[in-house]
């Protein structure tokens, strides 16, 4: 384990920019992990919510981009939903994708890519959503 | 308003301080604006407040003597309606500076220039918003020189 | 010409840091009237209070200003001071050049020119003042304690001690309140009902001690000293002298089906019934929506089978009128509805319980008889676990943005009561801190973790899953960052404290404010934490805040000894500031009359001589006890007849004058 | 009775959803509800953009509500998704002054829409609307003795203080649709979990947990039948086979509105 800065000087920007464009006050939060504790899609991912949070507030951005459970949320909101805290915690985890996503050539999901996904049934509904969260 | 006229009243805010009087009764508003003061919230130098026991102490010749006198704004804070140490004072208030607001217009004062408001004792935030709110329409409208007596030079 | 004298007060530097001390003395000494001025560092200090003094008498002074820290802090130190030095206590003005001033601004400069102006209206103002002597009232020696629980129980206890009479006023058909409910009480887990109850016995045989229970308090009218309340007893239907508190009639009773609101709900009542067996008064009272008798009009069984002739339909509800000198307030608390907090299944399972819930569920003489089962099939649970912050620090409007205080101990009290008593069971407490400041406290949970085994788990519960016979809890350990899935028997939820429903109408009734949550406000956070704005009214318990029993305790007594000191005085000393009529100018029109909240203005025929001829006329007179000096009179008389003393339209206007300049 | 709606069908409705439409349509004509189609409806976009930052992704929704107050009728949806899209931009619409004023600038309509459009789901419909009880009086062909329990997910339901549906975490609207159909509605705890949206395109293993949670919870509690107001909901638990598995079927509520009232 290395020690590290809180909120280290060059990562105030991209958190501003987080915070701003998720509207939501990342201080608000306590830490009750109740967001966790109900998350449906928890299962899979390697930080849970309220740890994107605590590191959200610690300034360590780059483990979060590191991690797959931004992409793990499937913006069901019961996390919002529950939140004692009043975050709308699916606001923050979309934010954290578009500052990934909006940098040229950094789309998750690309167009070449879809067909190979898609089987008959699935509905335009699941593709269009998909190309909204993943590709920008 | 557009950009450019915006820019001219900015030009003119260094120059132009403008005052404002504010009644604040003893039981909710005063205390407020003591909480304010507690928690080192800032408001600019120019509200100064005047103490009464009750917002419904406050005379409408008072307020019109402040505007003649020179002041450019005029605010009068109580209690909520509803929690009025005197049970009612504020619904009198309420009622008589509803009036009040309609005949500054008449003779020409700005609405914006004068306004009631209620601030409770916990609310020093409140206190620092109106004030701030109010110093910064005056600031737009610039001195009041409708009603001020010619001969009170401030 | 007027002899003025304008004191600075630096605060320290808390105005000295922002305000130039030396321009404020210097430009108050060029004020109309001003014969002298000086700064102190501290002036409310002996020192600074003895300057005041000497120089009142060597300058022969006969006004002062005072430019220092806000009057609702020291005006009346200083008033006192002048006092003191032989000056009128109202020939004294303070100019607020700390909370209003200093603290705000930053800029030296700004803060100096508004520290003047403001010195210069209180200068302007102090010229115009007169010198004022305050009336003099009676003191009705009866105190009245609104709420019947722990806080309300010790506060009585300790005026009538006093040798003062104290009335009890509660809404429930027995004092005990919540106390009465509770099974241990921590950090001791001593017996509530073994302490409590000896307190309600000595409240019943005090001699000094009136209860009025299943009463609710109507209206006051009056002030500090001279209360006049009016409370609504409603019909018992049993006879209070006559009953003899036998309980046949209870058992009698055919109609079974109430919930039991002193056993949570968690059993039934008949329609006649004393809420719990050691009910004070030990009378029982007919619930008029649950009775058959009142309901088709048939039975009266209970009538027909008591042995002293005590039911009587035909009750109604009695107001009651009487005098009060002080009145203290301990309507105690609630805890909040969980309807709104469907994740935890409360709604739709029986074996997700409240924590007072488990309070009946664990007490020896609660519905189980102390053993504790699971509410739906009566089996001993092998797995609980505790919630806590259910709806406490919670921003959302489904919760209290405030911590519940008391959950932490009473949640540590509850796990190790299950692990003491049944050490095969398992407990789990979901919690986000631990918060256990008090004596004891600490040690208390820590011995819950240590000795008793209670898994503490740092995080939240996302949601409960009923899974056949089990729940299935869904949490996380937010320390490890582990999802956990527990397979509980039963769920406690600690569920927030809140204000009780009608203490905003009660506030309102007694003129007294309540905050945002519906608490009632103290007059000051920290030095006046049992007195209330309104003179002669004081907070007791958690009606003011979330409270333990000690604090409770601790502060009931604190309200006592309020009450007692203004109980011992004959006389009080009325608020001079008051409302004066100006008989040459009344026109007689009496349209203050219909605005005065207090109605302390009438009307009187006055004779007088209108050159040589002798002519009646009608003008106002104000009460001086009635009159409370808000000043709405002076604004709706027209010809200007009515003024208020210390706040006269001279006054103000000089000052709206002087800020202006 | 006779009532009139502005009716938002969205794009999946139109290809893989058809039988969600058309079993809609002829229940609406047999319960005396004229459903007009907006003429020239855009696609919703599927997901609601949560970022402060994004205003053209909502001008689609403001559109067809625009077109629909124009009109003066209700906007009635009956894709979740697009419900979810077009309430929450609504809402926006009537809350959020900068959103509202950028939104306005960029589409320069005759008059500006300030979210004066009320949108209703088609289960709204009937239950504000028509009413289950009138419903149920008229349903020809009851359900008698079939065990369906409602899958609701999560777009109709949360955020619960924009969408205002039903009770987020145990609603009753789709029980009590059931109840008025003659069958027997089933409570099981899992109704309202995710079932992993959009994870559909590209992590499959998590919505297959998902779903797996969702189909042993009905199963457990005795469902037969599952109904479902999304189409992706609906792809989600079939390709997931659990319900082959379990025996458990899925159809859309209209389906099952149809055949009750005898127009399947």
């Amino acid at each position: 384990m290395t020690r590290v800065k809180v909120i280290p000087e060059n990562k105030k920007n991209i958190i501003d920019k987080i915070i701003e464009m998720s509207g939501e006050n990342i201080r608000d939060c306590m830490q009750c992990g109740k967001c966790s504790a109900g998350c449906p899609a928890s299962d899979g991912m390697d930080l849970l919510p309220h740890q994107v949070i605590r590191l959200l507030q610690l300034g360590q951005i780059d483990r979060i981009v590191e991690s797959k459970s931004i992409w793990n949320c499937a913006s069901c909101f019961t996390c919002a939903q529950r939140c004692p805290r009043n975050i709308d915690i699916a606001n923050i985890m979309e934010a954290i994708r578009l500052t990934i996503i909006r940098c040229v050539g950094n789309s998750r999901l690309k167009a070449d890519d879809v067909p190979s996904k898609v089987d008959c049934k699935m509905p335009q509904q699941a593709i269009v959503s998909g190309f909204r969260k993943y590709n920008k | 308003m557009s950009v450019e006229a915006k820019e001219t009243v900015m030009g003119n805010k260094n120059e132009f301080e403008p005052l404002i009087v504010a009644f604040c009764c003893n039981w909710c508003s005063y205390a407020g604006a003591d909480l304010a003061g507690t928690s080192r919230l800032s408001y600019p130098a120019n509200v100064k407040i005047i103490r009464v026991p009750c917002s419904c102490r406050v005379n409408a010749n008072f307020v019109l003597r402040a505007f003649q006198r020179g002041a450019d704004g005029v605010v009068i804070a109580g209690c909520h309606p509803g929690d009025c140490h005197y049970s009612t004072g504020n619904y009198y208030t309420r009622r008589r500076f509803s009036l009040l607001t309609n005949f500054l217009e008449y003779v020409g004062i700005e609405q914006e220039r004068f306004k009631v408001d209620w601030i409770s004792a916990a609310e020093g935030n409140k206190f620092a918003t109106v004030m701030n709110d109010v110093l910064e329409k005056v600031h737009r409208l610039g001195p009041n020189r409708k009603l001020r007596d010619a001969r009170w030079k401030r | 010409m007027q002899r003025i004298g304008v004191f600075v007060c630096w605060c320290g530097t808390n105005i000295a840091g922002t305000v130039n001390i030396e321009k404020v003395i210097a430009a108050a000494g060029e004020m109309p009237g001003v014969v002298y001025a000086k700064d102190y560092q501290y002036m409310c200090s002996a020192v600074g209070q003895n300057l005041v003094k000497n120089t009142i008498k060597e300058q022969k002074l006969d006004r002062v200003v005072i430019a220092s820290c806000s009057p609702r802090m020291h005006e009346a130190t200083f008033r006192k001071t002048a006092k003191v030095a032989g000056l009128n206590p109202y020939l004294v003005e303070v100019a607020n050049i700390r909370e209003h001033c200093s603290w705000i601004h930053k800029n030296k400069e700004e803060a100096t020119k508004k520290a003047i102006a403001l010195t210069r209206a209180a200068v302007a103002k102090v010229a115009l003042n007169t010198a004022l002597i305050a009336g003099e009232i009676g003191v009705e020696s009866r105190a009245l304690v609104i709420g019947g629980g722990i806080a309300g129980i010790q506060t009585a206890l300790d005026i009538a001690e006093a040798g003062y009479e104290v009335d009890i006023i509660e809404k429930s058909p027995s004092i005990g309140g919540k106390m009465a409910q509770i099974d241990k009480t921590f950090p001791t887990l001593d017996c509530s009902a073994c302490i409590l109850t000896p307190k309600m016995v000595d409240v019943s045989t005090h001699p000094n001690i009136n209860i009025y229970t299943y009463s609710e308090l109507e209206n006051v009218k009056g002030y500090v000293g001279n209360f006049e309340v009016t409370m609504n007893q409603r019909a018992r239907s049993v006879n209070m002298e006559k009953c003899i508190g036998c309980g046949i009639c209870t058992d009698k009773c055919p109609s079974k089906k109430a919930k039991s609101e002193f056993e949570e709900g968690l059993r039934n009542r008949s329609a006649i019934y004393t809420p719990f067996p050691q009910a004070i008064p030990n009378v029982p009272v007919i619930d008029r929506e649950a009775c058959i008798k009142f309901k088709t009009g048939k039975c009266g069984l209970c009538e027909t089978v008591c042995p002293a002739g005590a039911i009587e339909f035909s009750q109604e509800d009695t107001k009651i009128t009487k005098k009060y000198g002080a009145i203290v307030v301990a309507i105690g608390y609630d805890i909040i509805a969980l309807d709104k907090f469907g994740e935890y299944a409360y709604t739709n399972h029986q074996d997700v319980i409240t924590s007072l819930e488990f309070e009946r569920l664990t007490n020896a003489a609660g519905p189980t008889g102390g053993k504790l089962v699971r509410p739906s099939d009566h089996k001993k649970p092998k797995k609980v676990v505790f919630v806590q912050c259910v709806g406490s620090r919670d921003k959302t409007e489904r919760g209290k943005t405030y911590c519940s205080k008391i959950c932490c101990m009473y949640t540590a009290k509850h796990a190790m009561l299950i692990r003491d008593k049944y050490p095969d069971i398992e407990t789990y407490v979901f919690y986000i801190d631990v918060r256990t400041p008090g004596k004891n406290f600490d040690e208390f949970h820590r011995r819950a973790v240590e000795e008793y085994g209670v898994n503490y788990i740092k995080g939240m519960v996302g949601k409960i899953f009923p899974d056949g016979e089990k729940l299935q809890v869904h949490g996380v350990d937010a320390l490890t960052g582990d999802t956990i899935k527990i397979d509980a028997d039963m769920v406690v939820l600690a569920a927030a404290t809140k204000a009780k429903e009608d203490a905003e109408d009660l506030g309102r009734k007694l003129s007294i404010s309540t905050d945002t949550n519906n608490f009632f406000t103290e007059a000051h956070p920290k030095l006046k934490p049992v007195e209330t704005h309104c003179a002669g009214i004081y907070l007791a318990g958690a009606c003011q805040g979330p409270k333990d029993i000690p604090e409770t305790v601790a502060q009931a007594s604190g309200a006592a000894a309020k009450a007692i000191g203004l109980l011992s005085k004959d006389k009080l000393v009325n608020n001079p500031c008051i409302s004066e009529v100006d008989e040459k100018i009344c026109s007689g029109c009496l349209a203050c009359t219909k605005i005065c909240p207090y109605d302390a203005i009438t009307s009187k025929v006055i004779t007088f001589n209108d050159h040589g001829k002798i002519t009646k006329r009608v003008v106002a007179q104000v009460n001086k006890a009635l009159c409370q000096g808000c000043g709405g009179c002076t604004v709706a008389c027209r010809p200007g007849a009515i003024d208020i003393k210390g706040f006269t339209n001279k006054q103000i206007l000089a000052e709206v004058d002087a800020l202006c300049r | 009775m006779n009532m009139k709606y502005s009716y938002y069908p969205g794009c999946t409705l139109k290809t893989k959803a058809q039988d969600l439409e058309k079993f809609a349509l002829d229940s609406a004509k047999t319960l005396g509800v004229a459903l007009q189609e907006q003429k020239e409806w855009q696609c919703c976009g599927a997901v609601y953009p949560l970022a402060t930052d994004e205003i053209a992704t909502k001008l689609s929704s403001v559109r067809s509500l625009a077109e629909a107050y124009q009109k003066g009728e209700k906007l009635v949806t009956l894709c979740a998704a697009c419900h979810h899209v077009i309430k929450r931009v609504n809402e926006d619409m009537k809350h959020k002054e900068d959103i509202r004023k950028k939104v306005n600038n960029y589409l320069q309509l005759p008059n500006d829409y300030e979210g004066e459009c009320e949108v209703i789901h088609y289960l709204e419909m009937l239950r504000d609307e028509i009413g289950f009880e009138s419903l149920a009086q008229k349903v020809k062909k009851p359900l008698k003795n079939r065990k369906i329990g409602a899958y609701y997910g999560c777009l109709l339901l949360r955020p619960s203080k924009v969408m205002k549906f039903d009770d987020p975490e145990n609603p009753s609207i789709i029980e009590d649709f059931i109840k008025a159909l003659g069958a027997t509605p089933i409570i099981y705890p899992y109704r309202t979990e995710c079932c992993g949206g959009y994870l559909a395109i590209d992590q499959k293993d998590v919505v297959e947990k998902m779903t797996q949670n969702i189909f042993e919870s009905a199963s457990k509690y005795g469902v037969e039948e599952i109904v479902t107001a999304c189409p992706l909901c609906k792809y989600n638990l079939e390709i997931s086979g659990f319900g082959d598995e379990n025996n458990i079927s899925i159809s859309y509520f209209t389906e099952l509105l149809a055949e009750a009232l005898g127009v399947k």
